[in-house]
């Protein structure tokens, strides 16, 4: 299941959910959100999403996850609107009979959910400035820096 | 041609694209035929210079490739690069 | 950090002592207890431990991992004694800057504790039967199954 | 010849070792040189078909390597195969 959250993520209570007696291995991912991206000081975080399609189109990577490989249950949870230092932006999390596939579903979430869910992220920064965060891949590939500074 | 007919379409604005238009969505009369045709129709509007490439496009909330055609009535979502995690 | 403990093992507590304002990534596991192993029902889990070299080998294993990867924490807890089935019989997390090195060394971690320390896992099945459970490595080979059935 | 001399050590079995032995120590006196000497000479104690390759053995609380030379006062432990997790 995917949701799209504006209160504080709970992961004890999300993981809580994915316990079956059948499950060995439990692997979750949290992103917490850091007082430093690209050598500037942040003070806060705003993530924007479009929910409607966060839902649809991560139901379909838990969807593709579970085909790939054998798993007893695999959620995320995502925060909108402003989040402080140290808050939890993202949980994923995912219980499986083994270990293998509990973590390499679980890296395969929170990969996809970044390259491919409508969600944006501005960063506040200390000296009063903001500016939207270039997608990973976008960086990655070396052009087109941050949209707006 | 069938295909050059001017439709109308809700075209909506998301994040940094949003900002620099200063509206979250607009109707638009276009004769754009695909989503990458109404996006480039749109760059003064979005304001980036990202190529398509690095953007998404979503038609009637179901993601969609650049290639998908457009028809009048159809609501499109330009997506600037996205950053969840 | 690490340590056995025979009360529960509250992952959330856990998880709030690796918190920095540097983490940007937050990589957990953790095994649970069960109902079944290799096509026998299980009822319960019995875990002995060496503790002082659980802890001194431990010690080692988290000290190789931060030589590989830079890594902002790492720890990990191991239950010992009587298990009920979904308890947690292990926690590893790992806090790092980005997601990268947090995987990788809770795998790492989870893999060398699971091979290199000292510690036994006797399961009591439905039957009322009981048996030690071999080591993962030695079950690949292939060769000596249960010690004792 | 020195190697082959006696020493008393103290001998400690984990697990199926110690079920199978009815005894979690004991003293031995022995002229094992090594770890894996010493476990062999005990194979009827923990009763195990296990190849040394897939135990473990510490000495003086230390993890050890099979080859490690045995001495007189020593307090050997002797593994079963593992399965933390």
């Amino acid at each position: 299941m995917v949701q799209v959250v504006t209160a504080p993520i709970d992961p004890a209570a999300l993981a809580e959910k994915l316990k079956d007696p059948r499950a060995g291995g439990y692997a979750s991912f949290e992103g917490w959100v850091r007082n430093e991206n690209e050598g500037r000081e942040v003070l806060q975080l705003e993530y924007e999403t479009h929910e409607p399609l966060v839902i649809k189109e991560g139901e379909r990577i838990i969807a593709e996850a579970k085909e790939r490989w054998p798993l007893i249950g695999a959620e995320f949870v995502h925060r909108s609107g402003l989040l402080e230092l140290g808050a939890c932006a993202v949980w994923v999390g995912v219980a499986a009979k083994h270990r293998d596939e509990a973590f390499l579903a679980c890296r395969y979430l929170i990969d996809d959910l970044k390259q491919r869910l409508p969600i944006w992220k501005k960063e506040h920064y200390v000296d009063g400035d903001s500016g939207w965060v270039n997608c990973e891949r976008c960086a990655q590939h070396g052009e087109a820096g941050r949209l707006q500074r | 041609m069938n295909d050059a007919a001017t439709k109308t379409v809700k075209v909506r604005y998301f994040a940094s694209f949003r900002e620099h238009a200063g509206i979250s969505e607009e109707l638009l009369t276009t004769t754009a035929n695909t989503a990458r045709e109404l996006f480039d129709a749109t760059r003064d509007r979005h304001g980036s210079a990202e190529p398509a490439g690095h953007c998404k496009v979503a038609v009637n909330d179901d993601m969609a490739t650049w290639d998908a055609p457009i028809r009048d009535g159809d609501t499109v979502l330009l997506f600037p690069p996205v950053a969840g995690g």
